[in-house]
Formats: C-alpha cells, structure tokens, sequence
C-alpha cells in the first residue's frame, strides 16, 4: 500500500497499426503505467501477451506524438504511442 | 503541396501547377497499383495509413529536400484506403530550373516516403488470401 | 519508341502507354520552352535539327539504355521547329518493375540527348536580337 | 598533267548545321577533292575561308553518314559529311 502511493501513474494510448492489429486484437488501446517507465519496458510487457516472432519485433518502429523515438524513451502522461511495422507505402 | 488522401490524385491539376512555372524541367513519378506481387495475382488492395503522422513525416521530407536543393516547387501526394487496380498510389512531381535539381529531389522524395511515412499496404489476392505488406523490398 | 517531330508531343497518348503496363513505376522528364534564357526575355524559339543523324542518335542512346537497365517501355521524344513559349520541347517517359531503373534511365536518356543528338536552339529576344545556343550549360 | 591524272578524286556533300550556315552562308555545299584527303584536311581548307575564331573551331564536332567521327577519318566518294556545332537540344 505504501509503495503503491509512492508510484505515480500516466495514462498513455497505444496505436496498433497495420498486422500488429491481429496480433493485439484491437488497433487501439489506453492503458494507466508507472511512471518512469520507458517505450521498451511498455513494449515487452505488451508483447509479451502475442505470439509475436522475435525476428519480427526487431523490425518494428515507434513512435510517440507522431515522432519516430528509440525504445529507451521515457513515457509521459498523455503520450499517443504507436506500435509500427515496417512502411510500405508508395 | 503535400497530402494523404482517400480520393484520386489530381494528376492533371497538379502537374499545371508545376507547368505554369519558369522551370526548364518538370520531373514526376508514379506509382501505380499491379495486378501482382511476388507472383500472386493481386484482386483488391488498400492503403492504411497512421495519417496525423504521416502528413507530419511527409512534410519534413519535403522541407529537408527544399533545404538540400534549389527546387521551385513540388508535389508529394498519397492516396489511401482502397484504390482499384492500375490507378495511382503515389504521385511526386518536382519542378525546377535544372534538370539535375528535378531528377534528385523527385528520387529523394519517393525513396523517403517507401522508408519513412507510416503507410501499410494490404492485398487481397484472387486465391482468396489476404496478406498485409509490412517492408518494402524495393 | 523514339521520335523527332515537328507537332506537339502527344504527352498523354504516350503516358497512357505506359500506364497499361504491369510496372510499378513510371518516371517522365518534360523540358519546356521558358521565357527567358541568360537573362534575357525570349520572345521565339526554335529547334533545328539533322534529322536523319538525330533518328540514328537518339534510338542508339535508347538501345544502350535497354541494354544496360532492366525497363519494360520507354518514349524519348524531340519537338523541333518553332515552339511556342511553356511548350513541351522535350519528353522522357520511362516504365520499368522499380523504381530505381525508371529514375536512372529516365536520367540518362535526357542527359544523352542534351550531349548527343544534332539539334541546336535559335532564341528570338524581346529586344530584337537572335541567337544560336551552342552547348549546354547544364 | 600527269599528276592530275594520277590523283583519283572524289565526291562529298558537307552539311552545316546552326551558326556554321552563317560562316558559310550556306547550309550544304557538294565539292571534289582529291582521295586519301582526311577530315582534317578538308576542314581546315574550308574553315581557311570563314572568319571562325579558333576557339570556336575547337569545340565542334564532326560526322560522317550520321555517325560521329574522329578528324582523321579519310573521306571516301559518296560521304555526307556535317560540321556540327555543340549541341543544345532539351
């Protein structure tokens, strides 16, 4: 109880986009985290529940409020991270 | 002039807007919609596309390639959603006074988009399978 | 197909041409006619041309290009005689699988043509004065 | 005499093309000269008659039945031979 005072939380969205929707079930999802988490310990966290291939995830991006960020980005509050494969416009 | 857009491309309208210019070269790429990819028959396909960002990674695209060259104006527009087979994906057209200016940043564009602006492609081929395009091999 | 003509360029015949191919790039030079040229206002222009040794150049540099790339169609396209200023002087079009050789050859069939091909530009000025222009600058 | 007799002849048709009609005020000229005459020859015997500067003389080019050819190319009966100032198509 003592230590769950001390851990302020953030409320961040989740995008999924494009095949990482199968693998999620949904393209979209707000979840409430510790703070002082990074993109990666959100990320493995959340893999965690996929069947997703290790050689897959190395080849997936992100991006937090529309910018391509690394995986040791720390999360804020309001944040919209989207969980991106590999682009194949054009 | 950039966007991201569900409707055809204006083609013919953009192109007189590089045309009325006092540019000696016009250079444009298109790309259009096959009717196979690795060598299955392509039935229908769609664009998805995380738009608010896109339009932000397709802009800064165009503002680096404004920086790097002297380039009068330029065109880079991708349609999403569903696109019947044959019509056009992508369009970039690039105007300036030299050639040499018109051929890079028209490359540069499209070579940055297929990298960089989040943008899925998703087939539906005539044997009744369906696969989303994560990756370009190209 | 390549061709030196007198007539307007038929841009969109062509470009439909190259559409009805299974490619997924197209790439198309244009080289306008501009209203001025080293400073000075250009009030007329016009192309001569060794017609005869400009067919044989111009299929030449296309042959090499078909030779040296991996492209499905191609259209290499000279106006001459008198052109009316925002006209189309010279067209590339070039259809390939990739992008990357429609860009590269698209490239190199105008780079050629600007070195080889027996065509020279007589410029008409505003002020009254004519020019031939011998060599390009560009 | 007898050198006249000795020294075949041939005939070429030489074409100008753009500002060179004006050193020669003429687009085409058909002449007889002597076998075994190089390009060379033959040019610098026509251009002795023009007021072309040297400088300019330098950068034309030169072909032979629509093909590019090297000055010391020897001009055989029938040639088409065209003097070609540097090109500016595009």
């Amino acid at each position: 109880m003592i230590q769950k005072a001390l851990n302020k939380t953030i409320t961040v969205k989740i995008l999924f986009f494009a095949s990482l929707k199968n693998y999620f079930n949904t393209s979209e999802k707000t979840i409430t985290i510790n703070e002082n988490t990074t993109l990666k310990e959100l990320r493995n966290k959340l893999f965690l529940e996929t069947n997703i291939s290790q050689e897959k995830l190395l080849t997936l991006l992100y991006a937090i409020n529309h910018n391509y960020v690394s995986l040791d980005t720390l999360l804020k509050d309001g944040d919209e991270i989207a969980f991106l494969p590999m682009v194949s416009g054009g | 002039m950039i966007d991201i857009t569900e409707n055809v491309i204006p083609i013919g309208k953009y192109h007189k807007e590089l045309c009325l210019l006092d540019c000696g070269g016009i250079v444009a790429f298109e790309g259009r919609i096959r009717n196979h990819n690795d060598g299955k028959e392509v039935k229908d396909l769609s664009y998805e596309c995380y738009k608010p960002m896109g339009l932000k990674v397709l802009d800064e695209i165009v503002q680096e390639a404004y920086k790097k060259w002297d380039i009068k104006k330029s065109f880079a527009i991708h349609r999403i959603g569903n696109i019947p087979l044959g019509e056009i994906a992508v369009w970039v057209g690039v105007a300036s006074h030299h050639r040499k200016e018109a051929f890079e940043v028209c490359r540069f564009i499209i070579d940055e988009i297929k990298q960089k602006v989040p943008i899925w492609k998703y087939e539906t081929y005539t044997d009744g399978s369906k696969s989303w395009i994560e990756g370009c091999k190209h």
